[in-house]
């Protein structure tokens, strides 16, 4: 099981703050985790997750897609960032 | 005189002073050339008046990064301190967002210093701003081509 | 509230607080970004231990010199405000020097008027430091060649 | 008549302040008041005054050294800035 989490406008979009991802031979990467998320749930998400800008992250830590996965996982989702 | 513990990072909701910012690392650490940034609400944009301004944040990360940003700006410019203050949640117009101090032993490195916090900080600290205007509506702010340019300075 | 006038230049013998000068300019001008820097006497130098520094200055020209370079700063890089506090006379260890506050509308333009003004403040007003060692010798210091290159920076 | 300062070690070298001095056919020009200067009053200002990099100030700003001078003027000779 791994935490996924969305923010900004993709938590916005999504209408989903927060949720469990079970893994699988098929889910095992932090791109095959987006893939199975943005195909299984409808347009929105399919075009909320594959907006050009996405960033990802990896137990709070910005990664390359490709990056293994495991359980007890934190992925998040998100636009780019505006502080400062 | 008691020893002063100064967070190197933190995020707060709270308003800050920057004043009582300053006169609080200057206990710590005095040092030859201090440099400071202050950034703060405006009540303008491009599409109309803001009212206020709300800032999401992803918190853990958040600390992380900028714990991160402030220990490599730490080793690359040779500080004798430094500390970030940033807010988040929702800010009136003039309220002070963020705080970047930064103490050294030359101007240069101070000046350098304060402006690759404040240029990594704007593209890699998961913050998003959003522009409550005074119509009622909201929006969220777009990430500037500028700020990431300015980030590509900082790459070695 | 009542109408504070803040001087643009003040040069002067007593010593001062940066977070004080700070407040005082917020309440005049708050902006979008602020950027300060202050110097302060080292301790340290390449020939020994500095027990104090003596700033010797030409009164009159040292506030026009000031006073131009503000007015230079402020519409080449669009500030809303801008001051400096530049102290002569004999300063301790690790007591302000000098301190310079820009604001702007945006980051990149506050960081660029602070460092033109330090620049140009240190090879174009007439000071001249005298550092007092603490085995009772005295030196004049010389002008670096680093801060003429970095003078020229700012040349249009 | 002029007025003649001298500051840091300028000041300190020729153990003089400031001094007034009239003007003439050959003293009047920022050069020709140095000039002056220079040969008058003995090595130590010849030395000091002949420093390649000496600053020259015209009622308070620097100016070029073939600056013309007029009576009422202050004309300031020291040695690089060292502030901030």
């Amino acid at each position: 099981m791994i935490t996924v989490r969305f923010f900004s406008m993709v938590r916005e979009a999504l209408g989903v703050e927060e949720l469990s991802v079970e893994l699988s031979d098929s889910i095992n990467s932090v791109a095959s985790l987006k893939r199975a998320l943005a195909d299984q749930n409808g347009a929105i998400w399919d075009e909320t997750l594959h907006q050009p800008n996405l960033v990802h992250a990896l137990n709070q830590r910005v990664v390359r897609i490709e990056a293994a996965v495991v359980d007890g996982d934190e992925v998040a989702f998100f636009p780019p960032m505006t502080g400062g | 005189m008691s020893h002063i513990v100064v967070q190197n990072v933190v995020v707060q909701k709270d308003v800050f002073n920057a004043a009582e910012q300053y006169d609080l690392l200057m206990r710590e650490c005095p040092g030859a050339a201090i440099v400071t940034f202050t950034g703060y609400v405006r009540d303008h944009c491009d599409s109309g008046c803001v009212g206020q301004l709300e800032l999401e944040h992803y918190p853990g990360m958040t600390e992380s990064v900028l714990g991160e940003l402030g220990q490599q700006a730490s080793k690359r410019f040779n500080l004798k301190a430094w500390r970030i203050v940033h807010r988040y949640g929702v800010l009136d117009v003039n309220e002070p967002i963020v705080w970047v101090a930064v103490i050294a032993d030359h101007r240069s490195a101070a000046f350098d210093a304060c402006q690759f916090l404040m240029d990594t900080l704007k593209t890699d600290a998961p913050f998003w701003k959003r522009e409550h205007m005074t119509d009622g509506s909201a929006n969220w702010v777009a990430a500037k081509s500028s700020d990431s340019e300015r980030r590509k300075r900082w790459r070695e």
